[in-house]
């Protein structure tokens, strides 16, 4: 459906339609008329009014101004056109790196879908509640055992509500230890969201340097420690795709000084059964159910955060806590040394039931071969096109590598050329320009559930993108022309905002 | 394992590729010690009939709402969700797809929130909403924080007691470790159930941040947000209103008309199941000039290449991948996906659809209240109410507890979480309460009292 | 995913992959490899080589030659790509005339799947099935109160099975009273399935001439009637499009003559609240429940097409009848007359939950206004495009229309130039060259769930192709040049025919 | 209502631009006698929230499988549908599209067609499959009648005993118009279970057009295919195998592989539920030399403009659209989404999975069988099955109406279609039964003989 033409109804059009483009989809608010509705109520209208006089009119809006009227037909094609125009893991490849984009069981959405889980109210009473408790307590056993830490709190909603948790449970340790110590260190490589959480939990972040290779080294860490040192914030394997070669060392150090180990654990699709973030010394961990157990990405989220934590800091996890009372799983927000809660209820149920889903699908050796073979697909790719696109690191690749090119010098072809080019042989790009130590980083991130043939593809398209760059770098620069739309501009949208409808157009 | 392609030949070509024999050989780099330690003990794969056949057996073990009747509410609320909603959010493109980084490959998502941004931008009477936060509770967190920026030489945060406990314990933790807030609970009209006005003026001064107010409250009570948020005006400081129900917005006077400057919520209604309380959808709405100071994803419309409307993710300089430790929120991964249900069920409700929801809502919440009242049982509290009200009875967890043995989920008892108010039952009454629900709700009441 | 190149595993690609055709998708067979499986069983191996003891090698098969080895990702993929390449009436404007593509409302789908319907086996103990038996006896009741007839039969699978049904039933009443007439008059107009099932049904085809406007004059049939005439298989409104004038006349005849009528409700659409063909003296009715009850088509059914009869008919309907027994309801196959079964079972359920669940979401008005609302639609889209798309009759439209044009003449684009330039425009085309007595006969059946906005933009489509045409007819002879693929060449196929895959490519 | 787009403005214009001024005048040319009498009386239309209130009820009179342990089987087997399956048949793309007529708009349905036509192929034995029929049983009557069209001069269709009622009454209904057909009925082997071979050996002469033949049969019973085709061919008539339980064919050899000439059957088990008998999907398969003979559509593999592989219904002069009465059969819309089911179905299962799931069926009616008889029942037929057997009972309808009652649906009384098998209970086992359900199964049947 293109915009709206405006036709006088019995004659012929004025204008003849543009091009075809049978792909474009009106907003939804251009698609309505007054009177259409996508929904029946039985004596709604009637409701209103008597609502209205129930209220008094100082309380009530007149009219819902600008509101969509739409048939159900309509809005229904409306959303399905706009889905077609995404790209998604189902459908195509999408190495987007620090993502984890594997392919998400449809079972599991079924099962989060359940009436017995969908339709469960989140105040009732416990008792009635029993399978849901029983599955949440099973998922923390779960990633207590695939993480290696003592106890998890399922509650935060994303990753980054996992960090500020981790982050406010050092400060409520600190502060039970009587010290107030303000800085927490973190990597040059890291993650936007470990500064932004750390400032959130009131921390002065102290940058790392990562060593040529791009990981962090213990006299790094050991020359930025000192008493005001509260954290260090770690990602391992790290962003450049790299296993931390001296994190156990700098565990140590940190411990010695009385600071704590925070292990961002979005990488942890590597470390399934080859190491665990608790061995290395970690005192927390958050994970994103979201990457590394499956849960569907939304177009960005619903995730959930979990956060796992050793012994020592279990008092502080936010409230409540699935305790066993009387034989039974219920809820204890009676936890003084609790940093409380991060939101409201319990967490993103929805996800949790999905990645449970995901666990017992997989069982501790589906995931540690997971893990293999998603640092297999990594190794290999990266492999393969190390003659056109070099390795940021000489350091061996986990899960996913991080590659660099010459071809801006060389041609004027960036980074993000080559990812616009990457979409019209049907690939999602990579993660780009990052992490920021990589001039024009591709991190590239395959994941298990890829096949080779994909791989092969995808290696194919990143030499011919390459070889076309040097041949023709215009055809790059012009990319993506396959998909409905071309390039777009980024830059207007940010100079000049239009962030909403407006009737007037 | 069917979730793994690789097969043996696969295996054997990449890793001679790579000039390894083992697969564990790619790994040798990591500190032995940790590997030994490794396995993870867990039980073997499942097929999926086996992990089906769990799964519903534990969803056997609880007692849905399907199965009783229920007037729970408390910040979720029971409503009925489209099929098409359904249908929408189960596209693959949708579900699958990342953050819309990439817009060319994601006008779906874009376009989307684009809609959605405008549909809370309508439905709050402000400016400028942004692309969804995690819930209620972290919005209005953020919506505090936000405040600060635009403010920030102000420390007081009044916070009104008849905010949702859960709400008021989110901020909390979200303003604890920053020294700059000074927390302030504004009490309750013990009358009306809404935010004690008196109070509130006496702390509105100079330090005011900003008044935080549930519309309508933890009671269902309708807070005279205007007034409030008149008197934050006066001592220059930002009214926030916070919305559970946010069905409410399609009958009652936008937010944003009766002065709120920041309005935030809970959109689980908006085409959600309660699924044991998450994920909903946070929203935030602000003025236009404070959008720099907003937290969390903004789509903007513009143009490509060949000058067609596009969208994309925009104004991101606020954001923690590029602000890093200055940015405006922490926030990366929202709820996208719940947006886009909230988006599709708005655009099934419609102007009408919506405003006549919420009157059934109104309507059906005040026959539940009649009923009751006929059967003996007071109100406990005066204030006018949307969907939800406040019972009092001399015994609430008893008269629970034998209403959840028939079969009624008859409220939530106040007790909980406000020991002032340990009479008070909290009752939701929704478009899926039937008359005969209404009749068991008073027969388990006010029979058992 | 383009089809799989040989890439030499640690080598870089030979050629270089074609242009970028990211919609590509390669068969199912060419992205196995051997030990992939997209399902795990436990102990499946040992089960197969246990089974194959028991019964023994002279029973087993070795292998599965070719079948398809991919992963469950691979699997998902695979036929989530297909689907994009399809166009379907959720997303696109799909008027194809005589097919009724009205919106398939989603909730529907949602009840079929309820468990207490989908796992309900067909030989249930019928006591513990009254909730499907309910559903049923509910259906035929409705059925029968729209179409004017006494009783209904749910069995046949399609409309052309409800043919067969119908006129086996006119043979076996004919039977009965001692006749046996050879003959069943079908006008020109007639579907395909009308004399294909008269042929089935063991009768001769008179084909009786519609007149220039386009319909049955009762003199042609009084002309055509004679003793050895059964019947007249008739559809109304026929598939012009209009509604048979003399339909009354014509059954006065036939039923003076001892003939019977026989109304292909196929095009009910248009007579809902409007003309009910039991009142027009139908003595059966086949309806399509694909078309006017907006059960999904599937990209070709599976359908239902029910067979509606006046009482004198009843006992001939095929076997199971459901009957009232002990206070419940009972499948009753004791009835001598019947003409028997028509398949196995009682009929396809799913669909008839779907229609029974459309039924009563519009009740009687709804439907009455959508037939009001389908011609509306058909006579402005008729009306809109007269100039350049004159209508094949001068009489007025029902539900749908028939256009043609003289563009073959004058520049030689053809309907099927036309047809496949809408494709371009994101429009599904009508019909074409049926009925067959128009030449280049476009027919268009827009459907009451369509939007005018939709109307007027297919509209200004057609418009806009005819200007084309004229001006510039390579591009519509071209057409389409916006899918992935061009004009498929449909002789060759033919001509050549590949029907499966094998191995050898 | 909202599945009409419709406004009274568009309505008005509408009839505008048509130059009149009511709806009703657009039917005015219809008699009046007929319009007076038409109005439908059937309630008022409902809202969605109510048409699904209605249907769950409705559905919760059912006891379905889920509800039960059953092992009902007769035609329509209970197997395991991977979610995947669903989620593949429900893109609006497939569901929601018609007959392929256009292939540039329908590369999805006829590419996955003849993927779905391959697969018979392979499972069959034979070389060209059609895209569908409706179910087993037309398909077979279907291919009697294709018989004809390749052997004219020939009139007897031997239909076994042992082949499901169903399909032999419909067989029968098919053929009841066409005088020139005579059909004949193979007695069964009373010890086998099978088609009595010394019976057909009688019928077999130079009138004989084909044999139709279970495989397995009715009882479950693996029939002597191959040396009944041989008899057939023997005869110069064609030999037809009808399998209702598909799966067999992932272990068992394939029909063609034996000397049938034209494969049939009811594809339900990949991946449809039984859902009360339909839909579910017949397949034809046939020699390539008597492809212009079959009934159904027929995709073929082609090319486009650009050379680029595509795919296309073809071979259309054989159909009732092209060839009206001279068609092969009248078969317009078939079971195309069925089909997509079973395609999506068969390449989960894959080459290994297939063999390996029919492996298991037959493990466990095996088994089941044998706790039977060490529990003292009898089995009815001595000859080979699948996963579905007969057992001898004194009452079957005492004893599976006493199961019925205790939750265990424990199979089907023969009698009721075999009177001279008054005392057989057909029981079929898949993968869906536990080793409980076994228990269970033995205990109704034994503890109350
Ligand atoms: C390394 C790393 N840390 C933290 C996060 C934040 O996780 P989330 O987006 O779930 O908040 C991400 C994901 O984007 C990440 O890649
Ligand atoms: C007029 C008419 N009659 C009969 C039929 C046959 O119906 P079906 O395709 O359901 O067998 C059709 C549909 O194609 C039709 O349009």
């Amino acid at each position: 459906m293109t915009e709206a033409k405006k036709l006088t109804p019995a004659g012929a059009p004025k204008t003849p339609i543009a091009s075809p483009d049978s792909a474009a989809v009106a907003l939804i608010f251009e698609e309505s008329a007054p009177g259409r509705r996508g929904i029946d109520l039985r004596g709604g209208a009637a409701s209103a009014e008597r609502a209205a006089a129930i209220l008094g009119a100082d309380l009530c809006r007149d009219d819902l101004e600008g509101f969509p009227e739409v048939s159900e037909p309509q809005a229904l094609r409306h959303f399905l056109r706009l889905s077609q125009l995404n790209f998604g893991q189902a459908m195509q490849f999408y190495p987007l790196g620090s993502c984890t984009m594997k392919y998400n069981p449809v079972l599991n959405d079924e099962m989060a879908a359940l009436p017995g889980f969908a339709t469960l109210h989140p105040l009732t009473p416990t008792a009635m509640a029993q399978g849901a408790l029983e599955l949440m307590v099973r998922l923390e056993a779960a990633l207590a055992e695939i993480s290696g830490m003592d106890a998890v709190s399922l509650q935060p909603a994303a990753g980054a509500q996992g960090e500020l948790a981790g982050l406010l449970m050092i400060r409520a340790w600190e502060a039970r230890r009587g010290g107030v110590r303000r800085k927490v260190i973190i990597p040059d490589t890291a993650h936007g969201t470990n500064p932004a959480s750390c400032a959130l939990a009131g921390f002065e972040v102290v940058v790392a340097k990562s060593n040529r290779r791009g990981y962090l080294e213990a006299r790094e860490i050991q020359r930025l420690l000192n008493d005001d040192t509260a954290a260090l914030m770690v990602t391992n394997p790290n962003t450049m795709g790299i296993f931390e070669p001296e994190i156990e060392e700098i565990a140590a150090a940190l411990h010695t000084r009385g600071a704590l180990l925070y292990l961002d654990g979005a990488n942890l699709n590597a470390l399934l059964g080859v190491a665990k973030p608790g061995d290395m010394g970690a005192d927390i961990v958050h994970i994103n159910l979201h990457k590394t157990f499956s849960t569907p990405h939304g177009g960005g989220g619903p995730g959930a955060g979990p956060v796992a934590v050793k012994r020592h800091l279990e008092p502080f996890l936010p409230t409540p806590r699935i305790v066993r009372r009387d034989g039974a799983w219920d809820f204890n927000s009676d936890r003084p040394d609790s940093i409380g809660r991060l939101r409201s209820f319990y967490g993103n149920f929805g996800m949790l039931v999905r990645a449970y889903a995901y666990i017992i699908a997989m069982g501790g050796d589906g995931l540690a071969e997971a893990s293999r073979l998603a640092i297999l697909g990594a190794a290999y790719v990266r492999k393969r096109l190390a003659e056109r696109y070099p390795s940021a690191s000489a350091a061996p690749a986990m899960h996913e590598c991080v590659l660099t090119h010459d071809l801006e010098q060389r041609t004027g072809v960036t980074t993000l050329d080559i990812a616009k080019r990457l979409l019209d042989f049907g690939f999602h790009p990579p993660t780009i320009y990052f992490p920021l130590v990589v001039p024009g980083a591709l991190m590239i991130e395959p994941t298990e559930t890829e096949s080779r043939e994909t791989l092969d593809r995808f290696i194919a398209a990143m030499e011919q993108i390459y070889d076309e760059a040097i041949a023709d770098p215009a055809t790059v620069k012009r990319a993506p022309r396959t998909l409905r739309l071309g390039r777009i501009d980024e830059v207007t949208a940010a100079r000049r905002p239009i962030l909403r409808w407006e009737k007037s157009g | 394992m069917r979730f793994l392609p690789h097969t043996e030949t696969d295996v054997a070509a990449m890793l001679a590729a790579l000039g390894v024999a083992h697969l564990d050989d790619l790994i040798a780099h990591v500190p032995a010690g940790l590997r030994a330690r490794a396995a993870i003990r867990l039980e073997a794969g499942r097929t999926e009939a086996e992990v089906a056949a769990e799964l519903i057996a534990l969803a056997g073990q609880n007692r849905a709402a399907g199965e009783c009747v229920s007037f729970l509410g408390g910040g979720y609320y029971r409503h009925y969700v489209p099929a098409a909603v359904r249908a929408i959010t189960a596209r693959a493109e949708f579900a699958t797809s990342y953050t819309p980084y990439q817009p060319e490959a994601s006008q779906g998502t874009t376009q989307a929130i684009f809609e959605f941004q405008t549909l809370i931008t309508q439905l709050t009477g402000l400016e400028v909403a942004n692309a969804s936060m995690y819930d209620g509770a972290s919005a209005a967190a953020e919506a505090v924080l936000m405040a600060h920026r635009v403010l920030p030489k102000r420390a007081v945060a009044a916070v009104s007691r008849a905010l949702w406990p859960d709400y008021r314990a989110t901020i909390r933790t979200y303003l604890s470790a920053l020294g700059e807030f000074e927390l302030v609970e504004v009490p309750i009209d013990a009358a009306t159930g809404a935010t004690d006005l008196g109070a509130l003026e006496r702390i509105c001064g100079d330090r005011l941040l900003c008044t935080v107010t549930g519309y309508p409250n933890a009671f269902g009570v309708i807070e005279p947000l205007g007034q409030i948020a008149a008197m934050a005006h006066r001592a220059g400081a930002l009214a926030i209103a916070v919305t559970a129900e946010p069905l409410a917005l399609g009958l009652l006077k936008a937010p944003g008309a009766l002065g709120a400057d920041i309005a935030v919520g809970e959109g689980q209604s908006f085409g959600m199941p309660v699924q044991f309380g998450g994920p909903g959808v946070g929203f935030l709405a602000a003025h236009a000039a404070q959008v720099r100071q907003m937290p969390g994803r903004l789509v903007g419309q513009t143009r490509d290449s060949a000058g067609r409307r596009a969208f994309c993710l925009t104004l991101a300089t606020r954001e923690q991948h590029i602000r890093r430790e200055r940015a405006t929120s922490n926030i990366c991964t929202n709820h996208s996906l719940c947006a886009l249900a909230a988006t599709a069920y708005l655009s099934l409700m419609g102007r009408c659809g919506l405003r006549e929801l919420a009157g059934r809502n109104v309507e059906l919440a005040h026959d539940a209240l009649a009923m009751l009242e006929a059967a003996g049982l007071r109100r406990r509290f005066s204030g006018a109410f949307f969907n939800e009200f406040t019972i009092a009875h001399d015994d609430p967890a008893r008269v629970l507890a034998a209403a959840a043995e028939h079969g009624v989920l008859a409220g939530w008892a106040l007790g909980h979480d406000y020991p002032e108010l340990g009479d008070g039952i909290l009752i939701a009454v929704t478009e899926l309460n039937s008359a005969s629900d209404l009749e068991r709700l008073c027969a388990t009441l006010a029979g058992a009292r």
